[in-house]
């Protein structure tokens, strides 16, 4: 399924690296003077309490934002900002802290839309439907079908995703970032608002994901347990600043990390 | 080079020539723009309060003279019918938080700006069933407005300024002075700015939303009538009037949604701005671009400053 | 989910309804008459009060004669808003039902439907208004533009001015400023004021006002004070009439040097400016006031009964007296064409050939009802679809309008070459444009 | 015959791509057609087809333009009526300058003239959205619109600044000017609108379709998901505008037979408007339903009522005409924002489940 490596490839090489990146919003600082890298294979968790500036390094990872400071260098290519479709091209998706999804299309045609940039017939052709546009319209369908069984979403391709419940699309949403088959995947905040049974769906989701296809995963979550059991290695960021950064026992006994979750959470 | 003449030099050499035109041209100008910042001053009001952008103010001002005017001719005295029009607009502000924005409340910003497009339409249809179709003469006499022309021999020629204009000026000013009044001063006033800011913030003073939005949409109501009047007075009532009113929206974009200033300098700005280039520059091109000229500014102003003059940058977040 | 059924409900309903109702055939035992009119937007100032007058006349002859020859008429308004568009969608759907023929009132509406004219066999009554070109019969055998043309107007208005100025020649080295409506109808008389132009040596300045512009109009009277014309010629029309004659008054244009054309002469255009307007100046050729026994018998069987949208105090102002006239040819014209077909249900290619013999004299004004109401129509033949008749000017004194003048003459052998031009250039222009075949009838 | 679809397995994801799936709706369709391209012309009388079905269709079409740029791409626009007005005043020129193309060719190229005229507007769509680009298409419109009073060029100096359709053949049949017959005129324009539904209809199915809506659903995740914003807007434009420029060039060509500025005024905007709203944004089905509910709704004022015997004045059928198109806009937008196409689906629904609903 996917372009590049496979089941195979192991926790190795760094695919993606920030360094020292600075973002404000006039004057107001998300993210100041943050470092830190995302090796292949791995899945990578960021926290932190709320403020800490979680989501604002996913949009700068993904060029969303656009840092002041600093550089991101991703697949050994350095720059000082990332483009949306840069990264989009470059094998960067994505999911949101407030489900993002194309609420008046169907499960499948969102799913579709994440293989968009797959897709190359002509406007000529797409305009009858008929030849190449046909042929490449079944090929993805294939494929899409492929993560329509993984995600077990089968019952409800035709249904508009407005109306289906939250935990479903956040299913829906992670099988819209699949399909663009990314090396690297963000997921921001996976599992909030969901109940232990959903928490367990997709924390299984998560590790398949990263099992069957190898993807590089970085996600963002407030639930520990899931952090502990998932990650490889976590960062922790707080008031825009890294205040640590290692395997999860680390950071778990890292005095600044309970500080702020103490001083802050309660 | 006999192009460039005509554009750069010869427009300048006849504001010199004859300043009197030049004068009269910026009043003209003045004039228009004050009508126009005072629509878009309706708009204002409601979007700052409740986030509608109020598509249907423009005919809310011919709607509101229509029915002053419309009253007065079926026999109602002069200022009972002023007094019933203010009513009018009351319940018309009460009907249109009933019937429209509570179902809506909610809504996608854009779904609630459509839904005044169906207020629009309603209100033409609704305004010329009741009152009829035809222009009419606003009652200037019988709200005992002033009437007549001051005109100054100066600059090499002549001035002339209507009494009606000048009255309207002073009136508006009084208005916006008062809006800004109530806006920093009363409870009320308070309220609205906090609801501008988060609706939670204004049930906490305890005054609850619908009570807000029928009073925004009342307060542009009567902005509404006194617009309704004036520019009644300079040409007949009728719903013509309603593409001039279209005007509004580029002053918007001018001055930003949520500024009062902004508004009212947008309007200015606009209105100078068309007569200017109207009279100076239009005849290059065939005349006639005050049609368009204000909507073209916007457009630049759209691609290079869109949140507009004194607006706010907008912060996108996922 | 009720709200959703109802709606279904509704929607079904009313399509059902209206698929059943318009295919409903109309019986014919009665003359259909059809009035394009315009009692809403902004041009209905003009609008309604020809309508109302249009329809009373023939309301009054349904009353007090039964009709036409013994036959009721079918009067029935469709609303153009003086819109192009809307009065098309009118013609086409008034075109199955036999209408006798269509008084189009507007310029605009009037080009797009005279190549439908001959093709749907329906005469355009086309009254002081529409294509100059069409007064020449013999290429427009199917419209027909009584009793003057905008062009014949436009004339008088220089004969009048030449009186003043004590000679046309005297006009030489003058500036005539010349404001109209952008559209057909005030862009209509341009070609001959730029021939008249050439020919007595005077400059003339366009000041055009767009639709949308037209209550505001403070830039066209900007360049008129810059531009200083000694005499202003307008062609305005609905809410344009009254805001130019305020802007003039407000700039302090002499008023009894600015003319406009017999439609810019109604009640409410000069009302707008009031005691300021006082001089203003227009062409007319209908009778003021509702001194006339027919207008009388409008009255009382008419507007006393209830049957009449008019406003009482309205009643018989110049621009319902306009709709009058108008009434009274097409009911000429199909008391001829019933004269002459021998039938009493006439079809438009009847009223076609009533209109082409129509001929109403002096006695025969009085006959009617309208004693010196109006100059006879005399000239209409088979060339000659208009007749040329002359119009007199009036003058706003503050509260009504006042006859200032005695009938001016067109000046009939400037106007009828260039129109026989003019429609020569019109049927070149229209390729497959086809030769007259109607034949003539004598005029009665 | 039932509307079922028990029984009809997919036995390739190539037929469940298919547009209509369920072999009711195409057997729906082919029926529609049938009665459209045979019936009508056959048995309808001139009424019918000159004043209802002609402009219904031309509408429709419109419709469709507007509704894939508002509707599918969530940009909104009131620029329409200048839009169909480019396609034409293009035509016409076109026609009078190269007479001896056909005219059908015309009306369609002309398309291409609208579609660059709106990618050009179409530009501050990458910056603006919302009311902010509805304000920005409204200089489109006035300055279009301006043109075509001032650019004498355009409508080739007539005096009357107005423009008129000359007469054209195709296989010796007069297919427009006043000798036409509407059935030809008709047949032509179905053929147009039914091809041109069909491609539109093949557009939002597929690639490019789901780029618009995923953009008007939710753009940030559309960009970041490596849809170019700008590129995909400016096509959603230049489409919605082709479409446009050709409903305005058969309006005029096939439909009025001559046209001046004003036809194409901000009021022709807003109708179209008004149509996808109560007809649904984003369906192409909607585009119809919205068209003949806006266009057939003064019809039924001006017959209805006097069948009941309540004879309204012509000016009163306008002014009702006003008051329930607002009130259908509140009202739709309030109780189904997914306009008439939805309510067509939820009877659709309840067909399928009749008669036994739970």
């Amino acid at each position: 399924m996917r372009a590049t490596g496979g089941p195979e490839a192991a926790v190795g090489d760094v695919l993606l690296s920030v360094e020292n990146v600075s973002l404000s919003f006039g004057g107001v600082k998300a993210v100041s003077d943050v470092s830190f890298d995302i090796r292949k294979g791995e899945i990578r968790a960021i926290i932190g309490p709320n403020g800490a500036g979680k989501t604002s390094m996913l949009n700068v990872i993904n060029g969303f934002y656009h840092p002041q400071h600093g550089r991101i260098t991703f697949k050994g290519e350095t720059r000082a900002r990332m483009r949306p479709h840069e990264a989009a091209y470059g094998g960067i998706a994505r999911t949101f802290q407030n489900v993002a999804l194309f609420r008046g299309m169907t499960a499948l045609d969102n799913i579709m839309a994440g293989r968009t940039l797959k897709m190359h017939t002509s406007f000529f052709w797409q305009l009858f439907r008929y030849g190449p546009a046909m042929r490449e319209e079944v090929d993805h369908r294939h494929r899409v079908e492929e993560i329509i069984d993984f995600l077990k979403i089968q019952e409800i391709r035709r249904v508009p995703v407005g109306r289906l419940p939250y935990g479903l699309q956040k299913r829906v949403e992670l099988g819209r970032a699949l399909a663009m088959e990314p090396e690297l995947l963000l997921l921001d905040e996976p599992m909030a608002g969901m109940n232990l049974e959903e928490k367990e769906d997709m924390s299984r989701f998560v590790l398949d994901v990263n099992d069957h296809y190898g993807t590089t995963i970085a996600l963002i979550e407030h639930d520990m347990g899931v952090v502990m059991d998932l990650s490889d290695r976590v960062v922790v960021l707080d008031h825009g600043i890294k205040i640590a950064d290692g395997t999860p026992d680390e950071v778990k006994r890292n005095q600044a990390v309970i500080d702020a979750y103490l001083g802050v959470a309660h | 080079m006999g192009l460039l003449y005509q554009i750069f030099i010869d427009p300048f050499v006849q504001m010199g020539t004859a300043p009197d035109l030049f004068v009269q041209t910026l009043w003209e100008g003045l004039v228009g723009g004050m009508l126009y910042a005072l629509i878009a001053l309706g708009f204002v009001l409601i979007f700052k309060a409740s986030g509608v952008f109020n598509f249907a103010q423009g005919i809310m001002v011919v709607f509101a003279a229509l029915t002053l005017v419309g009253l007065y001719n079926v026999g109602v005295p002069a200022f009972l019918a002023l007094g019933l029009s203010i009513a009018v607009m009351f319940v018309l502000a009460f009907t249109v938080e009933r019937v429209v924005l509570r179902p809506l409340v909610n809504q996608p910003d854009i779904i609630l700006f459509m839904a005044t497009f169906g207020i629009t339409y309603f209100l033409i249809g609704f305004g010329e069933f009741v009152f009829g179709g035809d222009p009419k003469v606003m009652i200037t006499d019988q709200l005992y407005l002033p009437k007549g022309t001051i005109t100054y021999k100066a600059l090499g020629g002549v001035v002339s300024l209507q009494k009606l204009d000048i009255a309207a000026a002073i009136i508006a000013s009084i208005m916006v002075a008062g809006l800004a009044v109530f806006f920093s001063k009363t409870r009320i006033g308070r309220a609205l700015r906090a609801v501008a800011d988060s609706h939670s913030a204004a049930l906490s003073v305890g005054i609850s939303l619908e009570q807000i939005w029928v009073i925004v949409w009342f307060a542009a109501g009567l902005v509404a009538l006194v617009t309704g009047i004036f520019w009644g007075a300079r040409s007949d009532v009728s719903f013509a009037l309603d593409v001039i009113a279209l005007k509004a929206l580029p002053v918007l974009i001018l001055g930003g949604f949520t500024s009062i200033p902004g508004a009212i300098v947008g309007g200015l700005i606009i209105g100078i701005g068309e007569k200017l280039g109207e009279f100076y520059w239009g005849p290059l091109i065939g005349g006639g671009t005050d049609a368009w000229f204000a909507y073209v500014i916007a457009l630049v102003f759209l691609l290079f400053r869109p949140q507009g003059l004194f607006g706010e940058r907008i912060i996108e977040r996922v | 989910m009720k709200a959703r059924d109802i709606l279904v409900g509704m929607t079904c309903a009313s399509l059902l309804g209206a698929a059943v109702l318009a295919s409903k055939a109309q019986a014919q035992d009665s003359i259909y008459v059809p009035l394009l009119t315009y009692r809403t937007g902004p041009y209905s100032g003009s609008g309604t009060p020809i309508a109302n007058g249009m329809h009373d006349y023939l309301a009054m002859l349904n009353e007090r004669d039964g009709g036409i020859g013994g036959v009721k008429l079918n009067i029935e308004e469709c609303e153009t808003g003086y819109d192009t568009k809307k009065g098309v969608e009118c013609w086409e759907s008034i075109k199955g039902k036999n209408p006798a023929v269509v008084n189009p009132y507007s310029t605009g509406i009037t080009l797009q439907i005279i190549p439908k004219a001959a093709v749907d066999k329906i005469p355009i009554l086309s009254m002081a208004y529409g294509l100059s070109a069409s007064a020449v019969g013999d290429k427009f055998p199917w419209v027909f533009n009584p009793p003057a043309t905008y062009w014949d107007g436009l004339s008088m208005v220089m004969r009048y001015i030449g009186g003043k100025e004590g000679g046309l020649d005297k006009l030489k080295g003058k500036t005539v400023g010349f404001i109209f409506l952008e559209s057909p109808y005030g862009r209509e008389p341009l070609p001959l004021l730029q021939q008249f132009s050439k020919d007595y040596g005077f400059t003339v300045k366009e000041y055009s006002v767009a639709g949308k512009e037209m209550q505001d109009q403070s830039a066209q009277w900007l360049a008129v004070r810059r531009d200083r014309p000694d005499w202003m010629i307008m062609w305005g029309w609905g809410a344009m009439n009254p805001t130019a004659v305020k802007r003039a008054a407000e700039n302090g244009y002499p008023m009894d040097h600015f003319i406009g054309v017999w439609w810019s002469g109604s009640d409410d255009d000069g009302r707008g400016g009031g005691q300021t307007a006082k001089g203003y100046l227009s062409l007319n050729f209908n009778g003021l006031g509702s001194n006339y026994p027919a207008i009388q018998d409008i009255k009382k069987y008419v507007v006393d009964k209830g049957k009449s949208q008019v406003e009482k105090d309205k009643f018989a102002e110049n621009f319902y007296n306009r709709g009058v006239y108008n009434s009274v040819l097409v009911a000429e014209a199909i008391r001829n064409a019933q004269k002459l077909s021998g039938k009493k249900v006439v079809t438009g290619e009847d009223v076609r050939r009533g209109l082409e013999t129509l001929n109403i004299s002096e006695a025969h004004w009085k006959e009617l009802g309208f004693p010196n109401f109006a100059a006879p129509i005399s000239g209409v033949n088979c060339t000659d679809h208009n007749g040329h008749a002359p119009a007199y000017m009036q003058q706003w004194d503050g509260a009504k309008w006042v006859k200032i003048s005695d009938w001016i003459q067109p000046m009939k052998e400037k106007v009828r070459p260039m129109l026989d031009e003019a429609a020569k250039e019109y049927v070149e222009k229209n390729t497959g444009w086809p030769k007259r075949t109607e034949a003539c009838d004598k005029s009665s | 015959m039932l509307y079922r679809e028990a029984g009809q397995f997919k036995t390739s994801y190539a037929s469940d791509q298919a547009v209509f799936p369920i072999l009711q709706d195409r057997v729906g369709i082919l029926i529609i057609l049938v009665i459209a391209f045979i019936g009508i012309p056959v048995t309808g009388n001139d009424f019918l087809i000159n004043a209802v079905m002609i402009p219904f269709l031309i509408f429709s079409l419109a419709a469709i333009g507007l509704n894939l740029l508002t509707g599918y791409t969530g940009l909104l626009s009131l620029g329409t009526g200048a839009f169909m007005g480019v396609g034409a005043y293009a035509c016409y020129k076109l026609t009078t300058v190269f007479p001896d193309v056909n005219i059908i060719i015309w009306v369609i190229v002309s398309g291409f003239f609208s579609a660059a005229v709106g990618a050009v507007f179409g530009l501050p769509s990458l910056r603006i959205k919302g009311f902010y680009l509805a304000i920005a298409t409204l200089a489109a419109q006035f300055f279009l619109e301006w043109c075509f009073i001032r650019i004498p060029w355009l409508y080739n100096y007539n005096v009357s600044a107005a423009i008129e359709v000359p007469q054209r053949e195709l296989f010796g049949i007069i297919i427009t000017g006043p000798r036409a017959s509407a059935q030809t005129r008709y047949l032509i324009v179905l053929t147009i609108v039914v091809a041109m539904t069909w491609m539109a209809s093949n557009i939002v199915h597929g690639r490019i379709g789901r780029m618009w809506m995923a953009i008007r659903d939710m753009d940030i995740a559309a960009e970041l998901m490596g849809i170019r914003l700008l590129p995909t807007k400016l096509l959603a434009f230049a489409v919605s505008s082709f479409y446009c420029g050709v409903a305005g060039a058969m309006l005029v060509f096939l439909w009025y037979g001559g046209a001046e500025s004003t036809v194409f005024s901000i009021n022709e905007s807003f109708t179209i408007l008004f149509m996808i709203i109560i007809g649904g944004l984003g369906s192409l089905l909607g585009s119809f339903l919205g068209a003949a509910l806006i266009y057939i709704l003064p019809i039924i004022l001006r017959f209805v009522p006097p069948q009941l015997g309540l004879p309204l004045h012509a000016a009163t059928v306008e002014h009702m005409t006003f008051m329930i198109t607002g009130a259908l806009i509140v009202f739709f937008l309030i109780a189904e924002p997914a306009g008439l196409a939805r309510l067509w689906q939820i009877g659709k629904q309840k067909l399928r489940v009749w008669p036994f609903p739970y």
